[in-house]
């Protein structure tokens, strides 16, 4: 299969203010490592820890594995709209969603509440070996949009003496888990709150499948069967029952703002890829760029991009401002973009795929990982609910 | 195609109240030229068989003849058909002929019109709010008395007679129904009415009828179960989802002529692919809409309550003639929101029909539970909270519950 | 993988008048013998003739392989309608739209043209075996819309002596061509006419190589390279230089409605997956089938199926009722049941998959196959200006 | 989040014209109180530095007042900025503080009004059908007169002065522009005008002038390429999406209003699912629009074309202000389409956005244009027919050639 190399283009950031760098340098890094194998890793649904190794110690700038860490715990120390920008630019390279959201889930959704809620101990025990790759940390994209689905674990005390808590009960949909180093898992207590624990791989009683959705193949899936799963005090993260307080809604906001963010560069690409297929197309004998509906659907492609890269950097960069981002806010922007990458690629796939069996097949590939993102994050049930509950004083 | 309009040979065309469109747009009533010409289409009887005193045409002709008439005056189409078909199939399902033959006839032949008296100023389509009560009148003829308010009724400003939903104030031992379709006379002292200006469909009277213990006769309160009584209102969704495909096939056409005639940097905007797409959808999606109309006016007239495809029309249509009625504008730029342009008056209709007889949303929660879905279930939105979803702005240093308490 | 057996619903024909039969039968039949594999069938990318055999052989009623070849030449002599109904039936059965298109192909596009434009000779020859299933005939869908896009294949009049004419050129997108016996191939003569050679799989010249789009996998596909491939008088189907007055036509007609039908099936095999669905699934502690927005999207699903099934089948009968359909009335319908299509399986999506990994994986393959649908006959592109034209008396 | 409205202490909040917005509409002209009240809160004055008389106000304070404008009165906001933003931007940029401060200073003090007299009646936006002409006058003093007709125009039929867009007569040599603005009084022989009805922003003054041989001064006619002026164009541009925006924000603000206090089937409608997802939506879809908006006017404002930025907004906030004037309506049900209720104006008014300045789909083909797709091309729509897919009723049975002569 011979492919062109992406076509670069000039970095948005330089002309948003948000400052030359991460999203060039990540595009151009995932363009150079993952995009030469994103077709065929897609067909044989496989997971590359060289390569991820490589896009983790990749220098200069900010680490891919910890972009979100503190430097003093050898992380990336970047800010929040830094670290958007570096999924977008990892997807927009790679064209590849998969691998993105694999990331997304490593550096962002499992490393960001051990630095809001974690103890000292345990942020100095994970986020310095998440942050360099060496240790990847998973979770069920079933606990992304708290207690809206009746929790799938238990804990109850271990008995007197062992002291800590056993977890009982099965996660799918777990993104990483077939080559993570340990688990977020929420687990319900008897009287109905939640807890969040850090769950190491090799704990006793916990039994990793693998095996996931009818998309996002470049991710490595599985499922974890938890049977008494015996997991100490030190495991617990941020308080006990505390989780609808703390980690849910921090969970929330992560998948909400940084699980898209990928979708930003997945678009830019397709964008691209549509304008290219019009201007190699012939119809009725006239090129395709003289349709006036062809350009009609293009100018829409491309408003499209442009708002919805708009209000989630804007999202994004109110946890740099504020420090506090208001859960509507992720959610609305949320709902924003998963509706454009669905609009996106239907109207690129229009113009490039399926019928032609050429190129890298992202259109096709984005066509089926857009209806999984919109599916995810609890989807449009969850989403539109999250927002209008501001909007009335209710909920 | 019998999905498409007739030829003109075929269907009466209404010349003189599609002539007179704009004007009585722009006057905000029907003018009695334009009853005289109902009148004489034999428009008014189509819909009942001749012992009625109707003509008893089949479905086609009927479909054919109030897509003619809607395209020349929607709001025309609106009050004659209110009367006619809807009010005067009301009376001939609820009532009897023996009874009710003198309160039909004149609908039929023009004489009078009716207005259907079921919305109340308290809330819309939930009839559990509806206060408007029929009880003895005491009088020594005996009868009954009739008390409420009904508002945003179709010809309540102009009807001679209502046919309305009310309680009936049971006495003890009364073990019928509590609702009763009670035929009231207008005129008569006890009935106040009001116009409600309305953003489309301004010739049609639209309306409240304040009724202070109007006299009704003994025979014309029909106790009726309230669930038969929405059977009969279908016959209000397929009239107002006719007009919908008349509103849009009337906007779609100006369109077409509008793209033929007019010229924009060198071309007629007939040669652009743009315009093409939006005349195509419109052509495909109101062939859809209209092939769905004509075999749900079958199944209806036939006797069939078709509700759930009678319901399946009226959103469709009213939604798509919203969407068609838009393009045109869009089509014809700012001559489109000029007023006096026929466009103008098409996009402020095509609104009126979404909203009319029962709004779209009402009707797919009805849609919902004919397809198995079980009746709609509220419970108050309080559900949130627990998930950890509500109120909790979120900081990535774990600001969480430090500023949960300011939310 | 255990799943139950599609639900059968009661047969729509029987209320709209079209007499009970062809759909349930089919529906039937594809439910017993093709559903089964279906889904091994997609992962797979594989055709199965003797499933293929025994949809043409099955007894009683019109034959699958050649609905619409007259009786007295080994056909169904079904009416255009319930050639309709069968393909419905057989996608609804068998959830398997690739399947039905290739039977669509075969049964109908590569068949019709023969019984409208075929000398006896030709009819005489190839339409009893085609009816049979025995002889596959296959087209490419590059070439039923007419010359909108420039003719792939030339002819060029063979040495003299020699007699017939000689096909050079490549066609891609050829459905059933890796099983098929012959094709209906259009080639454009210098002067810039068209006309459709009947071209055997035998024909020196002619190479078939498999290979097809990233959609209906279950669809045989392949390629023709045409080489100077040599085709005697005999094989030219209808007039020399007549293709954009008879056979391109009736092929675009063919297709706008006999490629759609299978969508029909489709289409309420995924509103029943999504009522199922909805009514399985719970959010915030509540059953989805109370939340109204689900309830709303369902009533929406259900009405497009509605209006599609009148439009199409209305379509389909006016061949029967009137003998002669414009060719606008077939455009404005397929261009109605591609965005059908559409809505339905993002809605049916959003609601079944692609999260669960369970069932047949319909939703998917729908969602996936709708694409293609859209993009096919030409697409909106050609589909317009079709309807538009006789609108506005230009084109 | 500065892409939600302010809070009403920063931002000003035109409390009278809000309070008469419906009799405003109603009447359909704007009443001078709300000039009074214009001028007294500085509004006019927010877009031009202190030089030319303004306050020189930045880009979010610029934002701020116009959403909250035109969320008052859209028709008030759409006078008053034509005239002190678009018209006093055209003149500031295209003539010279020296020769025009005092045509620039009463637009901005409120004592004057100005229009944009570009449209003429024969088309839209195609410049190359305009014919209005500018000439020498041939007086004794000097100066040219103006002849032509300029139609669609906000404030013609109230307006000062009129920036005209007209051709240049060139004598022999004079190699400059074929173009000209030309800043026209209106108050002066030689000048008619005309009001048209239109179906939204009543109280904007809309209509016609007709120029027979109105005097211009020498410096007022200001020549210009072509193509230079459409960097002036995209202020109106701006300020019609950032008028559908504050129209959506008021239809949106009174539905979630509506939903919570009107109750149906025994609850309000806040409670419901279905409302709940159109509001979510509209909020979501509202807040990419205003960032879009922000960034465009920050762009704008500090001095770059950000044609294609503003070009993608435009089309995109004004569709999207009338489809939420439209869940609007259906929120409100036949509230929503009651003259004289909020939600029927926002609905009329959304789609005049739409039309006014370039029209969707001609904005479209120039973003395709700035895609690189290179400049529309234009055929004759005659391509079909060669296909094989124009005029075949096709019979499965052959029929083809035999039907083709009759189609």
């Amino acid at each position: 299969m011979v492919l062109a190399q992406p076509e670069l283009r000039t970095d948005p950031e330089a002309a948003t203010g948000l400052g030359a760098g991460p999203l060039e340098r990540s595009r151009e890094l995932a363009g150079r490592l993952a995009w030469p194998t994103t077709a065929e890793r897609d067909r044989d649904r496989s997971w590359d820890p060289a390569l991820f190794a490589e896009l983790a110690r990749a220098e200069p700038g900010p680490s891919l594995a910890g972009p979100l860490v503190p430097a003093s715990l050898g992380g990336g120390g970047s800010t929040a709209a830094e670290g958007l920008a570096l999924l977008e630019g990892l997807a927009e390279g790679s064209r590849d969603p998969g691998l993105a959201l694999a990331v997304a889930v490593h550096a962002v959704l499992a490393t960001v509440p051990l630095r809001a809620h974690g103890t000292p101990r345990q942020r100095e025990r994970y986020l310095p070996r998440m942050a360099s790759g060496e240790w990847f940390g998973a979770l069920s994209l079933r606990q992304t949009h708290g207690g809206a689905v009746a929790p799938a674990v238990t804990a109850r005390p271990a008995p007197a003496g062992q002291g800590g808590w056993l977890l009982t009960g099965r996660l799918d949909l777990v993104a990483g888990a077939p080559v993570a180093h340990h688990f977020l898992v929420v687990a319900a207590h008897q009287g109905g709150g939640r807890t969040t624990f850090l769950v190491d791989r090799a704990t006793p009683g916990l039994l990793v499948t693998e095996g996931g959705p009818a998309a996002m193949h470049t991710c490595p899936w599985g499922h974890l069967l938890l049977d008494g799963a015996h997991v100490d005090d030190g495991s617990v993260l941020g308080t006990v029952e505390g989780a609808a307080a703390e980690v849910e809604p921090l969970l929330a906001v992560l998948d909400w703002v940084y699980c898209s963010a990928p979708w930003l560069g997945v678009m830019r690409a397709l964008a691209r890829d549509a304008l290219e297929a019009a201007r190699g197309r012939e119809l009725f004998g006239r090129p395709l760029t003289h349709d006036q509906a062809t350009r009609f659907a293009l100018a829409d492609l491309a408003t499209q991009v442009e708002l919805a890269e708009g209000l989630l950097r804007r999202t994004a960069s109110r946890l740099d401002d504020g420090g506090a981002l208001p859960l509507q806010d992720a959610a609305a922007a949320r709902l924003f973009v998963a509706d454009a990458a669905d609009r996106v690629t239907r109207a690129a796939a229009g113009l490039t795929g399926p019928l032609a069996g050429t190129g890298d097949g992202l259109a096709e590939r984005a066509h089926r990982d857009a209806l999984f993102l919109s599916r995810t994050g609890g989807g449009a049930q969850v989403l539109r609910p999250v927002v209008a509950a501001s909007m009335l004083g209710l909920g | 195609m019998n999905d498409r309009p007739r030829s003109e040979e075929s269907t009466p065309a209404f010349p003189g109240i599609a002539s007179r469109a704009a004007a009585t747009d722009a006057e905000g009533r029907i003018p009695a030229a334009n009853w005289d010409e109902l009148i004489d289409s034999g428009y008014l009887r189509l819909f009942h068989p001749a012992e009625a005193g109707g003509s008893g045409a089949d479905a086609d002709a009927q479909f054919d003849a109030m897509e003619a008439l809607a395209r020349a005056c929607s709001g025309t189409y609106w009050s004659a058909t209110v009367s006619a078909l809807l009010c005067g199939s009301l009376i001939a399902t609820y009532g009897s002929l023996r009874d009710h033959e003198q309160l039909l006839r004149p609908l039929l032949s023009g004489e009078r019109t009716a207005c259907f008296g079921i919305v109340e100023p308290t809330a819309g389509s939930d009839a559990s709010t509806y206060r408007t009560t029929v009880r003895p009148s005491g009088r020594p003829g005996g009868g009954y008395v009739i008390r409420g308010e009904k508002s945003r009724i179709t010809n309540a400003p102009t009807a001679d007679l209502s046919v309305t939903l009310a309680r009936r104030d049971k006495g003890p031992g009364d073990n019928g129904p509590d609702w009763c379709l009670a035929f009231v006379n207008l005129r008569q002292p006890g009935v106040q009415r009001y116009e409600t200006p309305h953003m489309g469909l301004r010739a049609m009277p639209w309306g409240g009828l304040v009724l202070s213990d109007a006299y009704v006769p003994e025979a014309d309160v029909v106790p009726v179960p309230f669930q038969a009584l929405s059977d009969g209102m279908t016959w209000g969704w397929l009239l107002v989802s006719i007009a919908a495909i008349a509103t849009a096939e009337a906007a779609l056409t100006a369109s077409v002529r509008h793209a033929q005639a007019r010229v924009s940097f060198g071309r007629a905007l007939a040669h652009m692919e743009g315009v093409q797409a939006q005349l195509a959808d419109s052509r495909a999606q109101l062939d859809a809409a209209r092939v769905l109309a004509r075999r749900a006016l079958r199944e209806r007239a036939s006797g069939s309550p078709a509700r759930q495809l009678i319901g399946m029309l009226k959103v469709y249509a009213t939604e798509l003639a919203v969407e068609i009625t838009q393009r045109a504008v869009q089509i014809h730029g700012a001559f489109g929101v000029t007023q006096g342009h026929e466009v103008e008056r098409h996009y402020r209709d095509a609104q009126m029909n979404v909203i009319g007889a029962f709004a779209s949303n009402r009707l797919r929660e009805q849609l919902a539970e004919g397809l198995g879905l079980g009746p709609a279930v509220y419970q108050p939105f309080d559900w949130l909270a627990p998930t950890g979803l509500r109120h909790h702005p979120v900081s990535l240093d774990g600001g969480t519950r430090a500023v949960q308490a300011v939310a």
